[in-house]
Parts: C-alpha cells; sequence; structure tokens
C-alpha cells in the first residue's frame, strides 16, 4: 500500500501508472466482488462491514488530526449525531409525525418520519459539518493538547445530552430529542433502488456495497485535498502553526475546514451504522469509541491516507475477530482465569504507546515521513539537517 | 541601482502615491538627520518622535508591547521605505523579534499604531498582513519539515491562489492550470535564491542550514510581498554564503524593487547592503540613521558594539 | 521558546477599548462572575422561596468543598506535572483509581471490616494510605519513564497519545481486578454520619476524614515546592528546564520527583474517594480525572495554589448541579465550564503567562 | 492525474459490473436460505445470547448452566434428533453489558446457521429489540429467559408507540418468553408495598429499557394498588453517588424506596445512599438486581445491616414447593455441587427443556425452523420446572405467580413468600 501510496504521489513514468492503475482497478474490483465468496450473513461479512464503516470515520479522523494535527478526543459525537439523524428521520420515533419522502411502499405505510437513506446520508453529513465548525470554534486559539480536552469535553456533552434526550422535548411533547438509554429501534433499512433485491435484513451484501461506496467516495475526496492548496494548507498548519499564519493561510478559515470536513465523514459512518446495528442508543457513545479511531489512525500512520484504511481494518478484525474469536482461550489455555476479550482496553491502550514510542510514524506512514525516512539513510550532503536546532514540528506556537 | 523595476511599480506603487513619491532608492538618501524627502518623512534619531511619512511603505508609531509586567518594546516609532533595505540591530533580547512579530501579526501592540500600505494593520491577523504584502523569514528557520522545498514554496503562494474545496476534489481544469502554474513559479523561486534543481523535491529538513535560509525567502517570495523582513538571514552562514546572500537581498531590492528589513547580528551584512540601520536596546529605539553614523554613535557603542567587543 | 513563539494575540480584539492589564482584569472578573453565578442564583431563590434561608446553600457549598479536597488533590497532580513538562497527563485519573483500588485491597488484607474497633480503622487507614500513596507515587514515576520520557523531545501530541494509551492499560487492569460496574466496599468510618450541625449545615464524618487528611498533605506539597532544595529545583525546572540543566540541576531526577509527588497524592485521593464514596469503580479515575483537570485549568494549570482553589470551586459547581439541577447534568455542566474557560481565560483564576504564552 | 481520471472511470465501470453480478448471484442464495423453510435435519442446533460478562456474570453463568444441565439430562438430544447448543455472548468486556452490535451478529449468525433452529435470549429486554426483528423474519423461534418488558409482545400501558408490531416484520409470532411480563411483576411489586406497609414510595430507574419500563408500569398503576408514588427518577448510573437523589427523596417523605434497574446500573450504591439519607426506610428491587452480586457484600454488593431490609421479586417460586422445582434442584445440585443456584438457573433450565421437548413432540419432520416454531407457539399447559403454564397469544407465558424474596444468611436472595398479582389491563 506504501508504494501504491507513493506512486499515486510522485510523478512517475508512464509504466508505473499502469501498475498503479491495473493495481487500483484490482483492489476496488476485489473489494466489490469481496462479499459473494462469505455467506450472505456471515459474521465475518459484519465485521468487514462494521471495518469499512469504522474506514469511513478513520479517514475522517485524519484529516483532523493527521492533516492538520488537531487531536480531537470527541470524534464519538460525529458517530452521535449522524446515528441520530437516521434514528429522527429514519425510524418510527417520531410516531406522531408521518413524514415521507421517497421511500418504498412498506416504509411507506409506517409511522414517524421516513426519508431515503441518500438524504439522510445528506443531512447527517451536513449536521456533523455544522456541530465540526461548533465543535471547532472554541478551539481555534488553543494548543494541541487543550484541544484534546475541549474536544474531548464536547464528546461527553453529546453523550449527556443523549442520555437525557428524553427530557429534552424542544418541539413539543410527543419529540423527544433522545430514547436516552433505551434504544430507538428499529431504523429503516438501507433503501437504495439498484440494491432493491438485496436490501433485506437476511442479506448484509447490500449494506456491504453502501459502505463501499461511501468508503470510495470519501478516500477519492481525501486524496484529492491532501495534495491540493488545501491540504498544503492543513500540513502546514501541523507542522508550524505560527509559520503558516505568517505566510497567508488563514488559521481559522483553515481549522474549521477540516473540522468540518472530518465531521461530515463521521457523520457518513453514523448515518450508515444507524440502519446497520439497526438501533440507536446512548450507550453506543463513549469516549472509549474515539479513541479507538484514533488508535486506527495513529496506528497506520497519522497524516497516512492509506494507513487509516489499513489501520481501521486491522483494528477492527482484532477487536471483532481476533480477541473474542481466537485468542479468547489463550489465558484460559494458560491457567489464567480471564479471558482475552476483558484485555480489550488495554490492548488499544497498549498499542497506542507501543507505536508512539517505537514507530511514531505508524505502520504505514505519511509519503511526506516516509521520504524523510528514507532520505535519511542517504540523504543529501552539505550540513547536518537542522543541526542543533530543534525540527520546526517540535515549535508549535500558540497564535 | 536607481533604476525603477517593473515589478515595484506594482507591488507597492499603487499604495504609495505612485512614481511621483521620492523614493530613498540610492544608498546614501537616507539618513539620521531630516532630509530630502519633502513630505513631511522626517525621522529623528534616536527616541523622539516620527511623523508617518505619507511614502512609507512600513510605519509604526509609538509601538509598545508589555508582557505582563516585562516591557518588551517601548515607544518604537519606525518607518520603512519603499525599495529600501533597513535593518534593525541590537544585543540579544533587545526586543528586535519582538518587534517583527508585530509587525506581522502574530503580536498585537499593547499600544501605538502600525501602518502598512496605507492600512492600519495593529490587530490584523498574520495571514491578511501577509496577503497585503508583508512577507517574513524567522530567525530560527521556521521551514515545514515534512513537505518539499517545492511543497514550502507553494503554501508560501496560498494566498496567491484560489482553488477551494469543491475545485480541489474535483480538480477541475482551473484549478489544474493554477496547481501547474504555481509549481513552475516555485521551482523558479527556488532557483532564483540559489538552490539547485536537484533539492527542490527533498524534504525541506534534509537541505543544508543555507539552504534551508534560502528556502525560507523562496518561500516568503511566493506571496509576491511588497515588503520583506528577514530575521537573522545570516545566522550560521560561513562568510562567502553570508556574502551570496548579502548580493541576493539587493538583487531582490533591484530586481524586484522590493523593500526589505533585516534583522542581523553580522555587522558585515549589515554595513554592506542597509540604506538605514535602527538600534533597539532594552525594547527602546536608541539610534537610526545610516550604518556608518550608526556606527559611530557612542550610545550604540556603549549599548551594543562595546558589549560585542 | 521563549521570545520567538508568539502569544495568543488574536483574543485581544475582542475588547479594542482596552489595553493588556483592563482586558486582563476584564477576563479575571468574567471568569469570577461566571463561577458565582450559580451559588448566587441559587442563594437568591432559596431565600425568596419556600427555603426562607441559606443553609441549603450552605450545605451545597460545604459538601462542595470536602468533596472538592478530593479532587483538588489529584488537581495538584495535574498542574504539577504540566508546569514541568507542559503535558496533561492523562492518566493520571487513572493512576488515582489504582489509589482506590490498592487501598481497598488492602481493607481485606488487613481485615478491616465494620466490625474493626476505631483504633484498627485509624491505624489501618493510615497503612493503607501510605501504601496506596507509596504505589501510586512509583506507577506514576514508572508510567514517565515508559511513556513520556522517550518522547521529550517529541512533537507535543505524541506523549499526549501515549497518556491517553496508559489510561486505558490502566483501566483495563482495574477492569480485570473489580469488574466492570461500581463496587461497593465496606463503609469503614461510617460516612454520612452526622457528627455536628453548624448553622444548618450537617457535618459528616466523611467531611471530616477528607478534609482532615488532604488539607495538611495540601500544606505539606506547598511547603516542601517552595522551601526545599528539591522543590526550588522543581521551580527552576518548570521556569526554563535547559537553564536549570546548565545550573547542575538533574533534570530528569526533578521530572521523577515531579510524578512521584503528584501520584502519592493521587493515592491519597484514592484512599479518601473510596471512604467518602463507598464505592470504587474502574471508570472512576477518568471521571474524576476530568473534573480535576478541570479545577487545574480553572486555577490556572501550572499553579499549585490556583490547583487547590480549582478543586474546591469544581467540587462546589458538582453538589449544586448534583442537588439543584440534577446528577444528571453535572458532567455537561462541569465541561461547559471547563470550554468557557478555555476559550475566554485559558490561563484560569491565578495562571501566569505559561513558557509558551510569554 | 490522468491516470487517475482512468482509475475512476474503470472502477465506476467494474463497480456496476459487480452489483449487476451480486444480485443476481445474492438473490439466489436467498432463495435457500432466507425462509429457512421445509427440510429437516436429524441434527439441529440451539442458540443462546446473553451477556456473559460484566456485573451480572454470575448470574448468566447459572442460566448457562440451566441451559446445559437441561440438554445433558437428554443426552444432546432430541427424540431421534441430536441437538447441539451453542453460547454466544452479547456483551462485551469493555461496556460490561449487553452491547448492541454484538446483539445483532448474534441474530445475524442464528440466521445463517441453517441448522439453527432456535434461540434462547436475550437476557435483556433492550437487547431483544434488536433481535427480535432480525429472527423474525428468518422465521426462527426465540425464547427469551429473562426478558420482561411490557412493549416486546403486547401494547398494554408501558409500552411505547408501535409497540410490539415493529419487533415482527413479518406479522407472524416468532417471540416467547417463559416469565411474565412487567405488567405482572409491577403488580406484584405494588402488592408487596402495599402488603409491607409502604405509603409513599420513591421509584428509581436505571432509565433502559428493563428499568424504566417497569418503573412506567409501577406508576400507572400504583394508585389502583392504593400507593403514592413520590416520584420516579431516571438516575444516571455511572455516577459516583447518589446523595443529591436521596436527599431529594427524604425531602418527599418516602418511607420505601424501589431501584427499578440491574445491578450492573449502579444499584448497590444507591440502596446505600438512600438508607443513608432515610434511616430505616424498607428497600425493594425487581427481578433485575435480585442476585448475589446485589446482596452479597464479599461480591461488591449490601452490607449485611442493608441487605436485611432489602427485598426483591423472581418470577420463580421455593423450587422445592413443586415437582418440576424439586426435580431440577436435585439434578442442578448434582451437576454443578451447588444446591443454591441463582433464580435465573431453572429459566435457562426450561427454556432449553421446552425447546427439547417440543422438537422431541415433532419428530424428525418438523425439527426445522418452521416446525419447532409452530410447536412452541402451540404450548399449552406444560408441566415444568417452573409450574404449569402455556404461551398466550401474544406470546406471553401464562404464569403469574411471582416469589417474593429476602437476603439470606449465605448473602444470596432466599425465598420469602408468593405473591399473587395478575395483569389488569
Amino acid at each position: 500500500m506504501a508504494t501504491f501510496d507513493s506512486v499515486m504521489q510522485r510523478p512517475v513514468g508512464p509504466r508505473g501508472m499502469t501498475v498503479s492503475t491495473i493495481a487500483a482497478i484490482a483492489i476496488v474490483a476485489f473489494a466489490i466482488v469481496f462479499p459473494l465468496f462469505f455467506d450472505p450473513l456471515s459474521g465475518f461479512l459484519g465485521t468487514s462491514i462494521q471495518a469499512l464503516a469504522y474506514v469511513v470515520m478513520a479517514l475522517g479522523l485524519n484529516v483532523v488530526v493527521g492533516f492538520a494535527g488537531l487531536l480531537d478526543l470527541g470524534y464519538v459525537a460525529f458517530f452521535a449525531i449522524g446515528a441520530y439523524t437516521t434514528g429522527w428521520v429514519m425510524s418510527g420515533f417520531y410516531g406522531e409525525a408521518n413524514i415521507h419522502v421517497f421511500v418504498t411502499s412498506t416504509v411507506e405505510a409506517l409511522p414517524g418520519i421516513h426519508m431515503n437513506f441518500l438524504l439522510v446520508l445528506v443531512i447527517a453529513a451536513l449536521l456533523c459539518a455544522v456541530a465540526g465548525v461548533v465543535i471547532g470554534l472554541p478551539t481555534l486559539r488553543l494548543r494541541g493538547d487543550y484541544i484534546a480536552i475541549v474536544t474531548l469535553a464536547f464528546g461527553e456533552i453529546i453523550r449527556v445530552f443523549a442520555i437525557n434526550g428524553p427530557e429534552i422535548r424542544p418541539f413539543g411533547e410527543n419529540y423527544p430529542l433522545t430514547q436516552g438509554k433505551q434504544s430507538i429501534t428499529p431504523i429503516d433499512q438501507i433503501d437504495l433502488p439498484f440494491l432493491e433485491p438485496l436490501n433485506s435484513i437476511l442479506s448484509l451484501r447490500g449494506y456491504y456495497w453502501v459502505i463501499l461506496g461511501i468508503v470510495l467516495v470519501c478516500l477519492f475526496v481525501v486524496l484529492r485535498l491532501r495534495d491540493s492548496r488545501i491540504g498544503r494548507a492543513w500540513i502546514a498548519l501541523r507542522e508550524d502553526e505560527v509559520a503558516a499564519a505568517s505566510m497567508g493561510i488563514p488559521l481559522v478559515k483553515t481549522k474549521l475546514l477540516a473540522y468540518l470536513v472530518g465531521g461530515a465523514m463521521g457523520g457518513l459512518s453514523g448515518a450508515f451504522l444507524g440502519p446497520f446495528i439497526q438501533v440507536v442508543n446512548a450507550d453506543q457513545f463513549a469516549f472509549s469509541f474515539s479513541i479507538f479511531i484514533l488508535a486506527m489512525v495513529i496506528l497506520g500512520g497519522l497524516g497516512s491516507v492509506w494507513g487509516a484504511v489499513i489501520g481501521a481494518l486491522v483494528l477492527t478484525f482484532v477487536n471483532n475477530y481476533l480477541i473474542p474469536d481466537v485468542l479468547n482461550g489463550v489465558p484460559g489455555a494458560l491457567g489464567l482465569d480471564f479471558q482475552f476479550s476483558d484485555l480489550g482496553f488495554g490492548v488499544f491502550g497498549f498499542l497506542l504507546v507501543i507505536v508512539m514510542i517505537l514507530r511514531p510514524q505508524g505502520l504505514f506512514p505519511e509519503r511526506r515521513r516516509a521520504i524523510e525516512l528514507t532520505e535519511g539513510l542517504d540523504g543529501p550532503p552539505g550540513g547536518p539537517p537542522m543541526g542543533a536546532t530543534p525540527a520546526p514540528t517540535t515549535t508549535r506556537g500558540e497564535a | 541601482m536607481s533604476d525603477q523595476p517593473s515589478e515595484n511599480t506594482e507591488a507597492a506603487g499603487g499604495m504609495t502615491g505612485g512614481e511621483g513619491a521620492p523614493r530613498p532608492a540610492a544608498d546614501a538618501t537616507t539618513g539620521a538627520a531630516p532630509q530630502g524627502a519633502g513630505t513631511g518623512g522626517a525621522t529623528a534619531v534616536g527616541a523622539g518622535t516620527t511623523e508617518v511619512a505619507d511614502d512609507a511603505l512600513l510605519a509604526a508609531l509609538g509601538v509598545s508591547k508589555r508582557f505582563g509586567g516585562l516591557q518588551a518594546i517601548a515607544e518604537v516609532d519606525f518607518v520603512v521605505r519603499p525599495n529600501a533595505i533597513a535593518a534593525i540591530i541590537g544585543p540579544n533580547g533587545a526586543g528586535k523579534t519582538t518587534f517583527f512579530n508585530m509587525l506581522t501579526g502574530l503580536y498585537k501592540p499593547s499600544s501605538g499604531s502600525i501602518t502598512f500600505r496605507g492600512q492600519d494593520v495593529s490587530r490584523a491577523r498574520p495571514d491578511v498582513i501577509s496577503a497585503m504584502g508583508m512577507s517574513r523569514t524567522f530567525q530560527n528557520i521556521r521551514l515545514f519539515g515534512t513537505m518539499t522545498a517545492v511543497e514550502n514554496v507553494l503554501v508560501g503562494a496560498h494566498a496567491r491562489m484560489k482553488g477551494g474545496v469543491v475545485g480541489s476534489i474535483f480538480r477541475t481544469p482551473k484549478v489544474r492550470a493554477e496547481e501547474k502554474a504555481g509549481r513552475d513559479r516555485a521551482r523558479e523561486l527556488l532557483t532564483e535564491v540559489g538552490i539547485d534543481t536537484r533539492w527542490h523535491d527533498h524534504l525541506a529538513i534534509n537541505l543544508s542550514y543555507g539552504d534551508q535560509r534560502r528556502v525560507e525567502i523562496a518561500r516568503a517570495l511566493a506571496s509576491d510581498p511588497s515588503l520583506l523582513l528577514l530575521d537573522e538571514p545570516a545566522a550560521g552562514m560561513n562568510p562567502s554564503e553570508s556574502d551570496a546572500l548579502s548580493a541576493l537581498i539587493r538583487r531582490l531590492r533591484d530586481d524586484r524593487g522590493l523593500a526589505i528589513l533585516l534583522i542581523e547580528h553580522d555587522m558585515k551584512v549589515v554595513m554592506n547592503i542597509s540604506d538605514r540601520v535602527t538600534v533597539f536596546d532594552h525594547g527602546e529605539k536608541i539610534a537610526e540613521g545610516e550604518p556608518l553614523a550608526v556606527r559611530a554613535d557612542p550610545r550604540v557603542v556603549e549599548a551594543y558594539l562595546g558589549k560585542q567587543g | 521558546m521563549a521570545t520567538n513563539t508568539p502569544a495568543a494575540g488574536p483574543r485581544a480584539r475582542r475588547f479594542p477599548l482596552l489595553n493588556d492589564q483592563g482586558r486582563e482584569r476584564a477576563g479575571q472578573w468574567a471568569l469570577i462572575i461566571l463561577l458565582l453565578a450559580l451559588p448566587v442564583y441559587y442563594g437568591i431563590s432559596d431565600l425568596t422561596g419556600d427555603q426562607g434561608n441559606l443553609s441549603r446553600l450552605a450545605t451545597n457549598l460545604f459538601e462542595g468543598v470536602s468533596n472538592g479536597t478530593i479532587l483538588a488533590l489529584i488537581a495538584v497532580g495535574y498542574t504539577l506535572v504540566y508546569g514541568i513538562i507542559e503535558l496533561i497527563n492523562f492518566a493520571h485519573g487513572d493512576v488515582f483509581m489504582i489509589g482506590s483500588f490498592v487501598s481497598v485491597g488492602l481493607f481485606g488484607t488487613l481485615g478491616l471490616t465494620l466490625a474493626t474497633g476505631p483504633l484498627g480503622v485509624v491505624v489501618g487507614l493510615l497503612v493503607c494510605l501510605i501504601v496506596a500513596m507509596v504505589v501510586t507515587g512509583s506507577l506514576n514515576v514508572l508510567i514517565e519513564r515508559v511513556a513520556y520520557r522517550p518522547l521529550r523531545d517529541a512533537p507535543k501530541l505524541a506523549p499526549l497519545i501515549t497518556a491517553v494509551g496508559f489510561s486505558f492499560i490502566l483501566q483495563n487492569v482495574g477492569l480485570l481486578w473489580l469488574g466492570g460496574s461500581p463496587k461497593s466496599i465496606p463503609d469503614l468510618i461510617r460516612a454520612q454520619e452526622t457528627i455536628a450541625t453548624v448553622l444548618g449545615v450537617e457535618i459528616s464524618r466523611a467531611d471530616i476524614v477528607a478534609i482532615a487528611v488532604a488539607v495538611p498533605l495540601m500544606i505539606a506539597i506547598t511547603l516542601f515546592i517552595s522551601r526545599s532544595r528539591m522543590g526550588k529545583a522543581m521551580r527552576a525546572t518548570a521556569q526554563d528546564p535547559d537553564a536549570a540543566r546548565l545550573m547542575g540541576i538533574k533534570v530528569d531526577s526533578t521530572i521523577s520527583l515531579t510524578f512521584m509527588l503528584g501520584g502519592m497524592l493521587a493515592g491519597a485521593a484514592g484512599l479518601l474517594y473510596a471512604l467518602y464514596q463507598t464505592n470504587v469503580w474502574y471508570f472512576q479515575g477518568f471521571q474524576a480525572g476530568l473534573l480535576a483537570f478541570t479545577a487545574a485549568v480553572m486555577g490556572g494549570i501550572g499553579n499549585l495554589r490556583g490547583a487547590v482553589a480549582g478543586g474546591l470551586i469544581i467540587g462546589c459547581i458538582q453538589q449544586i448541579a448534583d442537588n439543584r439541577i440534577g446528577t444528571q447534568w453535572t458532567p455537561a455542566i462541569v465541561f461547559a465550564y471547563l470550554i468557557l474557560i478555555m476559550v475566554f481565560r485559558p490561563r484560569g483564576l491565578f495562571g501566569e503567562q505559561t513558557r509558551e504564552a510569554g | 492525474m490522468n491516470s487517475r481520471m482512468r482509475i475512476l472511470a474503470s472502477t465506476a465501470a467494474v463497480a456496476t459490473a459487480a452489483v449487476g453480478l451480486a444480485a443476481c448471484g445474492g438473490s439466489d442464495d436467498e432463495g435457500s436460505g432466507g425462509g429457512g423453510g421445509g427440510e429437516s435435519a436429524s441434527s439441529v442446533t440451539v442458540l443462546s445470547s446473553l451477556p456473559l460478562q460484566g456485573a451480572s456474570k454470575d448470574q448468566l453463568a447459572a442460566m448457562v448452566n440451566g441451559i446445559k444441565l437441561a440438554l445433558d439430562e437428554n443426552g444432546g438430544k432430541a427424540g431421534s434428533v441430536s441437538v447441539k447448543y451453542q453460547s454466544l455472548d452479547d456483551s462485551t468486556a469493555q461496556a460490561g453489558k449487553w452491547d448492541p452490535t454484538q446483539t445483532g451478529a448474534n441474530a445475524r449468525k442464528a440466521v445463517s446457521d441453517k441448522s439453527v433452529v432456535a434461540y434462547i435470549g436475550e437476557f435483556n429486554s433492550g437487547a431483544s429489540q434488536i433481535s427480535m426483528p432480525v429472527l423474525n423474519q428468518a422465521g426462527i423461534a426465540q425464547v427469551s429467559p429473562a426478558n420482561t418488558a411490557v412493549g416486546l409482545t403486547t401494547d398494554e400501558p408501558g409500552a411505547e408507540s408501535g409497540e410490539p408490531q415493529k419487533y415482527a416484520p413479518t406479522g407472524k409470532k416468532t417471540y416467547m418468553r417463559i416469565v411474565p411480563r412487567d405488567t405482572i411483576q409491577g403488580q406484584a411489586l405494588l402488592a408487596t408495598l402495599k402488603k409491607e406497609g409502604c405509603t409513599k414510595v420513591a421509584v428509581a430507574n436505571d432509565q433502559e429499557t428493563y428499568g424504566a419500563g417497569l418503573a412506567k408500569v409501577m406508576g400507572l398503576k400504583a394508585q389502583e394498588a392504593g400507593i403514592t408514588i413520590t416520584s420516579n427518577t431516571g438516575v444516571q448510573p455511572d455516577a459516583a453517588n447518589f446523595r443529591a437523589y436521596a436527599a431529594k427523596i427524604k425531602g418527599e417523605g418516602a418511607d420505601c424506596f424501589v431501584f427499578s434497574g440491574v445491578t450492573a446500573n449502579g444499584a448497590a450504591q444507591i440502596y446505600k445512599d438512600v438508607d443513608a439519607a432515610i434511616p430505616g426506610v424498607k428497600l425493594y428491587g425487581p427481578d433485575g438486581v435480585c442476585e448475589s452480586g446485589l446482596t452479597n457484600p464479599g461480591k461488591g454488593g449490601l452490607p449485611k445491616a442493608l441487605a436485611e431490609r432489602f427485598k426483591c421479586t423472581v418470577a420463580t417460586l421455593e423450587l422445592k414447593s413443586y415437582p418440576g422445582g424439586n426435580e431440577f434442584l436435585t439434578a442442578y445440585t448434582k451437576a454443578y455441587n451447588d444446591d443454591a443456584p441463582d433464580p435465573y438457573a431453572i429459566y435457562g433450565y426450561e427454556a432449553m427443556k421446552l425447546i427439547l421437548d417440543t422438537i422431541e413432540k415433532g419428530g424428525p419432520e418438523k425439527a426445522n425452523r418452521a416446525g419447532v416454531l409452530e410447536g412452541l407457539l402451540a404450548t399449552k399447559d406444560r408441566d415444568s420446572a417452573l409450574g404449569k403454564y402455556g404461551f398466550d397469544e401474544n406470546g406471553d407465558t401464562t404464569l403469574t405467580a411471582y416469589g417474593l424474596y429476602e437476603v439470606g444468611d449465605d448473602g444470596n436472595p432466599k425465598f420469602a413468600e408468593q405473591i399473587e398479582a395478575t395483569a389488569t389491563r
């Protein structure tokens, strides 16, 4: 993947382009036909769908943390808002209302607000983009570690609101904000014209292709943005806020843009997970979820798009498959009185520590860092790079 | 030297009353004594008052900065004219860099005002000031480490480019053309400041110290400034490198018609290229004038040169 | 760093008519007004409402103070560490949790039960206190060695991320240790028994114990830092690590010492929490940690007095919110305070400009 | 740059082709898998999905033991059909309780495994809300050994709008429960409160489907029962303490307190704080807290002094008092060397026993999803370890007897007396 990434990036000869094109097509084509190899309800397919949904979140968080260098510990807020969007407008939660927008006849008959999934995606993305900006605003003048705390606090506030939602009824007695720790369920099935035959609770393939489509769109957006003027501004901001501002980069606008893009992707993923998990419940939006996604981004390599993708895939399978199904019995077999799944937390914490200390650039470093590493070996002559002067990355200032 | 290059008219002319305004272009036209200009642009030596010159590119009037109880800058008046090379010198901790940071918007002055191209920029954001045409380098090189030299320069051109989110995602022909033009120009600028083509696509932090300083200059130039602020550009350079730097600075002024303001400890560079030298000590301006005059000023000798030995 | 890193200038634009000092004072007063808003509001509503006196508010505030002393002990740990290496030690709250767990484990080992006599309880708890402090102090030092020291020259986010990582590791330890839900523990000090009523305020034994342990500890740490040689080394390192090194101060050991002190206070807080709440939970560290961090920021992070004052204030806000608005909203209210302070006065009540901001 | 446009174009082409391909392939599969149809087998599987981690794990371990005991007694067979049993976990260690994603995955696993004919679960009503529609569409019989939330089967007061139809998208019933619903438990609790002389009762709930639902039912029926409920408060289960809440209900003059929720949600602390604020207050709870995790101080539960004033209701009676119960107790003691099984062990046992008996009765021809479902729904007047019961048209058990439990000397719940309660609408 790393080579794929760098090929995408660097000017290469025509032959290189062909190779990369073929590789890309092969990967995408494989991803598309992948579910046909499994039972339509197989647990592995279910895990894959979750993994892809997390890929979208990791891509979004990577924009905020990896590109723009704004450590967001409250990313779960976007999952919450995206998922609640589906709870509001894709279920019978507001049973008093009868609004149906572009839905099939079966859903048409149900009470509540029911909108077409594509529309819901757009609404969720917009809501989360706005939320991203709102969460971003107070952090604009803060330094990195303070940003982390403020975003965390925001995430927790959103959770508190989700839990206490039944108390909040701004639009009348029958319209509580959330169902709190009770579930809003069931959420409408995803309802897309060309997937209609698959769009049953008894097959996961429809879900798979929908989330794959979302992944591809997000991937495309992120790659394009990274290599644009906007992406350079984000990275400049991450490297040195003071220098970036002095070079004419408007900090407020650029930071908010990162929050906006990152938030919208979180919202897309949340809006997908609502119908997939079939339930929206305040207990789903705990702080540990933010760390779970952050661990994916960091494992893959902060700022590395392909790293985020692989980090999300790997960690989801570790969490949903490796730990409960493969390693779970290991402590028991060794005569220890616990199950491996009891270590879920610790494994992620340990990953964060180990990756940061031993391989801070992650498993699949950002292309720029990869160059840095290779050049470090046979770097250009002409004096030591920077000498004793600390690298600019360490002198992130407050501006 | 007195030829006005065409770039200058674009960059600075409009704001300073046009070609008609007298320019202190020649080496000797700026000095300690009120003179020549005829527009009231008199500048007094020392901490006296300065009337803001109509033709000044940059003018600071009574600028002070306090950090808590510490008076970092006290009531400084300061003027840079178009197409001039001005230098600020002073012992360590004299407040030179703080002053730079105020000019470029990183600090807001506690009191006083700063005018750039006729507009009050005392409270403007750094990016706004940069977009207006004031660009800078940093004392402790602040290149973007994980970017190549070309990309660093492209960041400098941020405000001159327009590609937005939608355009960037769909890579419209317009955005593509802009990106291509930007890259070409970045390479030109790098070549102009003396970076060999083969280093253009290397990460900035892997370049030699002198090259890094030059990339910083190229990055600053990318925003098409009318005023270039250089913070100790010669620091860490050997004599031949600093000679080349002096030549570069002079060339930028002559060919591009830039005004240049530099902080520098290397007296050779300062004396060599400056039209005008201002001396800071303990946050105050203690002297100002032609290099030779300043050098001879007893207060300066006492405060600065004396200490330097 | 000191001279070249520009301060948060743009904040200045908010009050264009004021000079620096005016803005400074305006910010401080705005924060004080913000903090007084809750008690004053409920005070007035008590006086004019059915209550007719302030004893309910006084009870809230007193319990807030006693509860706040525990938060203050944790907050001091945050502030010391931030002061010296400018890191939000995210794992600190979980070190505190481990302190609770160690104490509770010792109850069993020492045979402390409800049947134990008063002398036995006092001696036993003293042993618990000392052991918990030693364990958490060493744990904190260990964490610094393993997770922060290797990253001292890395970008700032790196140690913060390892701190989050360690927080999770410790939480997992707690999860394996005592399970996933709050565990009730023997109420050794009969925490909620009222021993005196002053001006309508019922003073419980838990309040007395919390104050009796926390206050001497805080006085001790203040004296240590202001008077002792090592304390001076800590302050010097906090001011300027490079200069301190040049002056012959062993910066690494000074940092270790700081972590140890912070950890020990967290351990003491852990025992107090267990006695006060009579339950322990692996997640308590995360919750209390965030509150304590808010307290440290409120007081001005890096400032010892500020952390103590912040702890007491947050304790009061928490009590008032619990009693008047509803426990379920308390976290949101505290975090809203945190965000407001961060936005309008990141330096807190007593904060000096930190190294970076200067 | 051009290369990327090409990638895109080709991607789109491949995507379209593959989707078309898949659409065909997919619908083929559906035909054979979906309905779970008519074919029968000599070997079938029964799954259980229960929260095996967290505060109630002892309770759930006992339940799984009960399930296994029933299967072992039958020698792993139901008549000539061999039955496999697999225990799934719907909880995660991090949450310490059931997890929606895990629950959904368990239900899908049941659907995708063609040999699965019955599903024992869930333990939590909130979890069943997720698995019910999935299993319903696959026509798999679901027997819950513990759900009590009203809305899962009926639209009686206490149910939310759209319940219970929304859990059965096919319109056919596939869900049954062998515990009486909260309408009955709520009235059993109210009857207890009345009998014990409570006048003003404060109710706290843990805000979850089960706890909030039961509290709601109690509120609706209180007046009828002659009880004044001073307040019904949803509390924050993860609060460090509940002293503010306790002070509040003290102000209301409550003399009895009911926590409607499960142990994992801060039950012990709330009882302790209420007791401290109102000395001598009587404490009650439903089956969600009627387990040793709450009552045994050694497991982090209530201190002994408090436990003495605590009583809870469970839909089981003194096991020794009737034949099926006695047999179960003997067998359980023999198998697990535990003569005081958690009250829930018997529900696991009976759920499995019921399924096995039904399969046996239907014979190999009916050892499929449709056959087992049909047989289970037809259960009438069954003599069981729980007593004699059947399912009504909603899938609810006809049992209405509740047992009142107090805390025994060993710290475990101990049967005290039987409460008669009937569901009045």
